[in-house]
C-alpha cells in the first residue's frame, strides 16, 4: 500500500451568495490521495468538485475539517509556514485562455515559479531551465518570447502544465484540463500527463465531468453529487460495478462514439439538479432517486465499504 | 515588456541554421507575428488615420507652446493702445484685443497654460486615484469603505461647483488650478481603478500566480498593475481634455488663471464684452480649446481601439 | 416537393477581415431529407457553425454568403427579400444555439419569449398564444409550466433553458430544426435527456440538422453524417457506414482518437500536427501536411468528393 | 426589494451629510474672519465682534456644523450676507429657472443623443455613422461657453430669432438649453452606440432573429431594453454635468439660476449663499443617483431577485 499524500477529514466549505444565502459547496467530505496515483473526481457542474480540489491544496481554507499533508496537519498553518508545501501542490486550470496572464510572455510565465522559489542563480540558467520545461511539454523553444493569445488552446494548456512542473510539485490538481479542447488535442494532453506522471512520479487529482476521460486516466474514481461523495473506489470496480444509483445513471448517460451501441433503452435521470443553496434533507440525491424512501429523506447515508476500498454512500446499496 | 527580446534571444541562443528562415516563416504562419508596443502603434496608425492626424496636431500645439518666443515678434503683455480691437490681418494674424495686445501671441503663450493644466493635474489625479483605487480594491475592508465613501462625497458635487469652491478656498493662480483639478478628478479615477482591480483579482491567472506561491505584493505589481495599464492610458487621454475644459471654464468665470498671465479661457472671458463688434476676440481662443480637446479625444479613441483588452478575443 | 427538406448547393461563406478574405465554408453541398437527423461533425473552427448560420441568414459581421444556393422544401431561400426571410425563420426553419445561458433575453419572462414566436408568425390573440406556449413547454418536458412561464431566464437551470429554446424553435412546427451544439454546455445526464427529446421531435416529423464536435452525440442520434475539416466537407455517408468504414484519413483520425479513449490502450491516438490557419491553407488537400498516406498529388490538387464504396458514401480523398 | 431601497436611501442621506461636512470645513479653513473681509478695512472691530458672535462664527467648527444641520432640517440655511435674504428663499426662486433649463437641455440631449446613437449603431461603419460620431465628438469637445456664445452671436445677434438674454418667455430658455445639452448629447450618443453594438453581438439577439423578428423588432423589443440599463446610470452622471454646465450657461445668458447664484456668492464672498447653493446642487445629484439606482433595479430582473 502506498503512502497517503494528502488527506482531507470532514472538509466543509460554504460560500455566501447575497444576503443570508449560503451555497453549500462541499459538505463533510473525507478523502485520501495516495502517493503516485491518479484520483479521478467526477460530477456534474455545481457539485463542488472544483471547490474540493482547491480545498485539498489549501487554495481555499475549509470552514471546518482538517487537511493533512504527509500526515502533518496543515489546516491552521499561516501562509508563511505553509510556504514549503505550496510548491508541492500545484493546479492546472480548465480555461487555458484565462489562466495565463496576457501581458507576460512564455518565458516569464514559466520562469515565475522558478523565480518565486529562487531556483536559479543567473538569468542564463533561468532561461535554460525554462527551455527545458518547454521541451518537456512539447512547446518549441522558438516560442520563448511569444504571448499567450498567439497560441492555440492545446499549446496554452501545455504552457500551463510547464508552469506547474517548474515548481517541481508532488501533486497536481488538474481542474478539467481538457474539457475546452477538441478530442485529438485532448488526447495529446492526456498522453503528455500520463508520460509526465511516469517520468516524474507525480500524483494527480483529476477533476472532470467527462466519464470516458476519467476512466482512461484514473487509478481510482470518486463520484460527487451536490457537495458530497456518493461513491469511491478503483476505476474498474466503479465503472463495472457501480453501487450508488447516481453513479449508475451517470454511466447510462455515456454516449459511446459507435452507432451500434445506442443507449436508447437505458434508464435516464429525470428532473433537474437541486440547488446547492437549499440542498435536500437526508440523502442529497433522494429527490431524483427512484429508490428513495422515508429513510433517505431523513438521514444522510455514510460511506460504506464493500471491500477493496470500494465505498458508496447509499441506504440501498446496489447489488 | 514591449521590447523585442525575441531578437536578442535569437542572437544568443539560436544556432545558425540553413533553414532558419523557413522556420520563422512557418512560425509566423502558425501563431502570427510577434506583438510589440510599436507594432500596436503601427496598427493604430494604419487603421485610424484620424488618430495620427490628432497626434500631429497635439505635437504642433506643444511645439508652439515651447517655442512661443521664436514664433512671434510681440510679447504677450505688450500693449499697443493705438491698435486696439483690430481685425485679423497680416500684421496681427488673429487681430488684437482691447488693450492692443496681439492675439496670436497670447494664444501661443496661453497654450502653455492649457497644455500644462491638461497634463499636470491629470497625472496628479491619476497617480493619487490609482494608488487609492488599488488599495481600495486589493485591501478591501475599512480602507475600501473609507476611500469609497470619500469618493462618493466628491462625486456628488457637480465638478464645476466643487472646483469653484476649492478655487475660492485656495485663491487663483496656476499652481492652485493644478491642485483644484487634481482634487476634483481623483475620485472617478479611484473608482474605475478599483473596479478594474476587483475584476482582475478574480481572474484565473491571478489565482494561478497564487498557486505557485507568488507573494501578494508581487502579484499586485506583476499581474494587476500591468493589466490595468491599457485602461489607465485610455483614461489619461480622456481626462486630459476634460481638465483643459474645466480650466478654461474656471478662467472664463474669472476664478482660474489671473491677469496678466494669459490663458485661453481668460481670453474668451475678456473678449466676451466685445462679442458683437469683435467676435474674433473670444472665438479664436474658443476654437483653439476645441481643437486641442478634439485632438486628444480622437487620439484616445484610436488608442482605445488597439489597447482595449476586451476587444482582443 | 423535391423530397428534400434542405438542400445546400456549392455554398461559400467568407469573412472579410483586415488580413483578407477568410473562406470559412467552402463549396458545401448538403441535403437533409424529411424525417432525418443529419449531423455535421468537426473540430472547432472547421466551419460547421458558419454553414448552419448561412442557412438561417445569421452569419455574423464581417461574414457573408458569397455564392451558392440554399433550398428549403424545394424553394430557393438565398437571395430572397429580408421580409420573406423573416417569415421563414421561426416558422419553416428554426435554430437553437450552444449557450442556453446567454441565448434567452435576460429581461423578458420566458413565457413571453415563447409566445413571441407565435405572435410574429400567426394571427392569433395573446391569450391563445399563451395557451399554445404552455402546451409546447409541457411537450418538451417542463413540469410546473404555469409558474415557470413567469420566470426570468436567470431563474432557470441550463437544462430547462435549453428546453425553453427547443419549445421556442418547435412552436410553429417547422419542417427543419438546426441545432448548433445543443448539448455542449450541458451536464452529461441532461445531455442524454435533451438528445432523447430531439429524437422524439424528429419522429414527430421535423427534420434536424445537428452540429456537434462530439462523435458520441452524432453516433447516438444521426441518420446521415457530414465530416468537415478546414472549411470543407471531407466525408459524408450513412452513420453506420461512416463509423464502420471511415474513408478519409481525417475521419479515421477523429474516430480513432474518440474510440481509443474507450479502449484500455495506454497511449491515446491523436492526429499529428495542428489544424491549419484558414488564412494560410496548405496547397492541395488541406489535410495533406497531417496525413500519413499523403501522395504528391495531394500536395498539389484538392480532390473532389469521390465515391467510397457504398452508395451515398463520398469522400474528398485521392486514395479512395 | 423594499429593504434594499431603504438601505440605499440611508446611504444617500449619509453621503449628503458627508457633503455638508466637507463643504463646511472647506469654507471654514480660509484664513481671516469672513465678517471682517465682508465689511471692509474700515469697519468697527466692536461691530465685527458682535456680528461674529451673533452668527455663531466664534464657536468651534463642529458646533457650527451641527447648528447648521439643525437649521437646515427646519428649512433654514442661514441668511445671505450680500443680499440680506434667507438663503432658502433665494435658492427656491433660482431653482425654478435652473430646473427648466436643465430639463430642456436634458430633453434635447437625450432625444438627439439616443436617436443618433441608435442610427449610428445600426448603420455601423456607414457614412451616417462616421458623420454622427464625428459630430458627437465635436459636441463633447466644444466648451459650453463656446457653444453658448456661437448661438448667441449668430441666432440672437445676427438673425435676431431669439432674445439675447433673460428668461421672460420660454423662448429665452431655448438657446441656453441647446447650448447646455449639445455637450451631453455627444456623450449620450457615443454611449448609446457602443452599448447597442455590444448588445447586438449577444446570443439572444441571434435567437430573436431566428424567431423571425425583423431588424426593427429585434432592435426595439430585444436590444433597446437591455441597452437602456447602462444608459440610465449615465443619466445620473449627466445630471451632475448639466449642473456644472449650467453655471456657465446661466452666466452667459443672464439666467437667474443656481449656478449664477453660486458665481455671485463667490464674487460677493457670501459664504452662507455659496454653501447653500453648492449643497443644494449636491443634493440634486444624490437624489438623481438614487432614482437612477432604483430604476435600474426595477428594469433589471437579475438584480431585482437578488435583493
Amino acid at each position: 500500500m502506498s503512502e497517503i499524500l494528502i488527506e482531507g477529514r470532514n472538509l466543509t466549505k460554504e460560500f455566501t451568495a447575497g444576503r443570508k444565502k449560503k451555497v453549500h459547496a462541499v459538505t463533510d467530505v473525507s478523502l485520501q490521495i495516495l502517493q503516485g496515483e491518479t484520483l479521478g473526481l467526477v460530477g456534474e457542474s455545481g457539485c463542488g468538485k472544483s471547490t474540493l480540489g482547491r480545498l485539498l491544496i489549501r487554495l481555499l481554507k475549509p470552514d471546518s475539517g482538517r487537511l493533512l499533508v504527509h500526515g502533518e496537519d496543515v489546516t491552521d498553518l499561516s501562509d508563511k509556514e505553509f510556504g514549503k508545501y505550496r510548491r508541492q501542490l500545484q493546479l492546472i486550470f480548465q480555461d487555458p485562455y484565462a489562466s495565463l496572464d496576457p501581458r507576460l510572455c512564455v518565458r516569464d510565465l514559466i520562469a515565475e515559479p522558478l523565480k518565486t522559489w529562487h531556483v536559479c542563480r543567473t538569468k542564463e540558467e533561468l532561461t535554460q531551465r525554462v527551455l527545458e520545461k518547454m521541451e518537456e511539454v512539447g512547446v518549441p523553444g522558438e516560442y520563448l518570447y511569444r504571448y499567450p493569445h498567439q497560441f492555440s488552446g492545446g499549446q496554452r494548456q501545455r504552457i500551463g502544465i510547464a508552469r506547474a512542473l517548474a515548481a517541481q510539485p508532488e501533486l497536481i490538481v488538474c481542474d478539467e484540463p481538457v474539457s475546452a479542447l477538441d478530442v485529438p488535442v485532448q488526447n495529446q494532453i492526456l498522453n503528455l500527463l500520463n508520460q509526465l506522471q511516469e517520468s516524474k512520479g507525480l500524483t494527480y487529482l483529476f477533476i472532470s465531468h467527462d466519464l470516458s476521460v476519467v476512466r482512461h486516466i484514473s487509478d481510482r474514481v470518486c463520484v460527487m453529487f451536490l457537495g458530497t461523495i456518493c461513491e469511491i473506489g478503483k476505476t474498474q470496480e466503479v465503472f463495472q460495478n457501480p453501487m450508488h444509483p447516481y453513479t449508475r445513471f451517470l454511466m447510462n448517460a455515456i454516449l459511446p462514439p459507435d452507432p451500434h451501441r445506442r443507449n436508447d433503452q437505458a434508464e435516464l435521470l429525470s428532473g433537474e439538479i437541486p440547488s446547492a443553496v437549499n440542498p435536500p434533507s437526508g440523502c442529497r440525491f433522494h429527490t431524483r432517486c427512484p429508490y428513495a424512501d422515508e429513510r433517505c429523506r431523513r438521514e444522510m447515508p455514510a460511506l460504506q465499504d464493500a471491500g477493496d476500498g470500494h465505498q458508496a454512500a447509499c441506504h440501498h446499496t446496489m447489488n | 515588456m514591449f521590447q523585442s527580446r525575441a531578437q536578442k534571444f535569437a542572437r544568443r541562443y539560436e544556432k545558425p541554421n540553413p533553414d532558419s528562415r523557413d522556420r520563422s516563416e512557418e512560425l509566423k504562419r502558425e501563431i502570427g507575428e510577434e506583438e510589440t508596443f510599436f507594432s500596436l502603434m503601427r496598427r493604430m496608425a494604419h487603421e485610424n488615420k484620424l488618430a495620427v492626424f490628432s497626434a500631429i496636431v497635439i505635437l504642433l500645439f506643444i511645439l508652439g507652446a515651447v517655442f512661443a518666443p521664436f514664433l512671434t515678434r510681440y510679447s504677450y503683455h505688450d500693449m499697443d493702445l493705438l491698435n486696439r480691437l483690430s481685425a485679423p490681418s497680416a500684421e496681427h494674424l488673429f487681430g488684437t484685443d482691447e488693450a492692443g495686445r496681439d492675439i496670436f501671441t497670447r494664444l501661443l503663450y496661453g497654450s502653455r497654460v492649457s497644455l500644462l493644466t491638461g497634463v499636470v493635474p491629470t497625472i496628479l489625479s491619476m497617480l493619487g486615484g490609482a494608488v487609492l483605487g488599488v488599495i481600495s480594491g486589493y485591501h478591501g475592508g475599512w480602507a475600501d469603505a473609507l476611500i469609497m465613501r470619500l469618493a462618493d462625497i466628491m462625486l456628488a458635487f457637480p465638478s464645476m461647483l466643487l472646483a469653484m469652491v476649492i478655487m475660492y478656498m485656495l485663491g487663483g493662480g496656476l499652481i492652485n488650478v493644478f491642485l483644484t483639478l487634481a482634487l476634483v478628478n481623483w475620485a472617478s479615477v479611484a473608482r474605475i481603478v478599483r473596479s478594474e482591480v476587483l475584476a482582475l483579482k478574480e481572474t484565473e491567472y491571478v489565482e494561478a500566480a497564487r498557486v505557485i506561491g507568488v507573494p501578494e505584493r508581487t502579484i499586485m505589481f506583476r499581474h494587476l498593475l500591468p493589466n490595468c495599464l491599457p485602461t489607465m492610458i485610455v483614461l489619461f487621454t480622456l481626462n486630459v481634455p476634460s481638465a483643459i475644459l474645466t480650466e478654461s471654464s474656471l478662467s472664463f468665470l474669472g476664478l482660474g488663471i489671473q491677469e496678466p498671465r494669459s490663458s485661453w479661457g481668460l481670453m474668451v472671458n475678456a473678449g466676451r464684452q466685445f462679442l458683437y463688434n469683435a467676435p474674433w476676440l473670444s472665438l479664436v481662443p474658443s476654437i483653439a480649446i476645441m481643437l486641442i480637446v478634439l485632438a486628444f479625444n480622437f487620439l484616445g479613441d484610436g488608442l482605445r481601439d488597439v489597447l482595449d483588452p476586451y476587444q482582443k478575443r | 416537393m423535391s423530397g428534400k427538406t434542405l438542400e445546400i448547393r456549392h455554398l461559400n461563406t467568407s469573412f472579410f477581415t483586415q488580413k483578407g478574405e477568410v473562406g470559412a465554408a467552402k463549396d458545401i453541398c448538403l441535403e437533409v431529407r424529411p424525417g432525418q437527423i443529419v449531423g455535421i461533425v468537426g473540430e472547432s473552427g472547421c466551419g460547421k457553425s458558419v454553414t448552419a448560420r448561412s442557412v438561417m441568414g445569421l452569419v455574423k459581421y464581417p461574414g457573408r454568403v458569397v455564392s451558392g444556393e440554399i433550398l428549403l422544401n424545394g424553394t430557393r431561400i438565398t437571395g430572397i427579400s429580408k421580409k420573406e426571410a423573416c417569415s421563414l425563420r421561426g416558422s419553416e426553419v428554426s435554430m437553437i444555439f450552444q449557450e442556453p445561458m446567454t441565448s434567452l433575453n435576460p429581461v423578458i419572462k420566458v413565457g413571453r419569449q415563447v409566445e413571441e414566436v407565435l405572435l410574429i408568425h400567426k394571427k392569433i390573440t395573446k391569450k391563445e398564444a399563451k395557451k399554445e406556449a404552455a402546451k409546447i413547454l409541457e411537450a418538451v418536458g417542463i413540469s410546473d409550466v404555469a409558474s415557470r412561464m413567469e420566470c426570468y431566464p436567470h431563474q432557470l437551470s441550463g437544462g430547462l433553458r435549453q428546453r425553453v429554446m427547443i419549445a421556442m424553435a418547435m412552436i410553429c412546427s417547422p419542417s427543419l430544426l438546426i441545432a448548433d451544439e445543443p448539448t455542449t454546455a450541458l451536464d452529461v445526464t441532461v445531455e442524454a435527456q435533451i438528445l432523447r427529446l430531439m429524437k422524439k421531435l424528429c419522429e414527430a416529423g421535423t427534420s434536424i440538422l445537428l452540429i456537434s464536435h462530439n462523435l458520441g452525440v452524432i453516433a447516438q442520434v444521426c441518420d446521415y453524417v457530414y465530416v468537415m475539416y478546414a472549411g470543407r466537407i471531407v466525408e459524408q455517408g450513412e452513420t453506420f457506414t461512416l463509423f464502420d468504414h471511415p474513408a478519409h484519413p481525417y475521419t479515421r483520425g477523429l474516430l480513432g482518437a474518440a474510440k481509443s479513449l474507450r479502449s484500455d490502450a495506454g497511449l491515446l491516438k491523436t492526429i499529428p500536427g495542428v489544424v491549419p490557419n484558414l488564412l494560410h491553407l496548405p496547397a492541395g488537400c488541406s489535410f495533406s501536411p497531417r496525413c500519413d498516406s499523403c501522395m504528391d498529388l495531394c500536395r498539389s490538387e484538392m480532390p473532389d468528393m469521390l465515391p467510397a464504396g457504398e452508395k451515398g458514401h463520398l469522400t474528398r480523398c485521392w486514395r479512395s | 426589494m423594499l429593504h434594499n431601497a431603504l438601505q440605499r436611501l440611508l446611504q444617500s442621506i449619509l453621503v449628503l451629510l458627508g457633503c455638508a461636512l466637507m463643504i463646511f470645513i472647506m469654507l471654514r479653513i480660509i484664513p481671516g474672519n469672513p465678517i471682517a473681509v465682508l465689511m471692509g478695512e474700515h469697519a468697527d472691530t466692536a461691530v465685527i465682534e458682535r456680528m461674529t458672535a451673533e452668527l455663531g462664527l466664534d464657536q468651534p467648527v463642529l458646533i457650527q456644523f451641527f447648528r447648521y444641520i439643525g437649521g437646515a432640517l427646519r428649512g433654514d440655511f442661514g441668511t445671505s450676507y450680500s443680499l440680506g435674504k434667507p438663503v432658502s428663499a433665494l435658492i427656491a426662486s433660482a431653482f425654478v429657472n435652473t430646473l427648466i433649463l436643465a430639463l430642456m437641455a436634458a430633453l434635447f440631449a437625450w432625444v438627439l443623443g439616443v436617436i443618433s446613437g441608435i442610427i449610428a449603431a445600426v448603420k455601423k461603419n456607414s457614412i451616417l455613422d462616421h458623420l454622427f460620431m464625428g459630430a458627437s465628438l465635436l459636441g463633447v469637445s466644444m466648451p459650453v461657453f463656446m457653444t453658448a456664445m456661437l448661438l448667441q452671436y449668430f441666432l440672437s445677434f445676427r438673425l435676431k430669432w431669439f432674445p439675447i438674454a433673460g428668461t421672460d418667455s420660454l423662448a429665452g430658455f431655448l438657446l441656453p438649453a441647446v447650448a447646455l445639452g449639445w455637450n451631453s448629447a455627444g456623450s449620450v450618443a457615443r454611449l448609446v452606440r457602443s452599448t447597442l453594438l455590444e448588445i447586438l453581438e449577444e446570443d439572444y439577439i441571434d435567437t430573436a432573429r431566428a424567431k423571425g423578428r425583423g431588424q426593427l423588432g429585434v432592435l426595439v423589443l430585444h436590444a433597446l431594453r437591455n441597452a437602456m440599463l447602462p444608459v440610465i446610470t449615465m443619466m445620473a452622471i449627466q445630471l451632475s454635468g448639466l449642473l456644472s454646465g449650467a453655471v456657465i450657461t446661466e452666466t452667459i445668458f443672464a439666467i437667474n439660476g443656481i449656478g449664477r447664484l453660486a458665481v455671485q456668492a463667490i464674487s460677493a464672498r457670501d459664504i452662507p449663499l455659496l454653501q447653500g447653493t453648492v449643497l443644494f446642487s449636491a443634493a440634486i445629484v444624490i437624489i438623481g443617483n438614487f432614482i437612477a439606482d432604483s430604476l435600474y433595479n426595477v428594469l433589471d430582473p437579475r438584480i431585482r431577485r437578488r435583493g
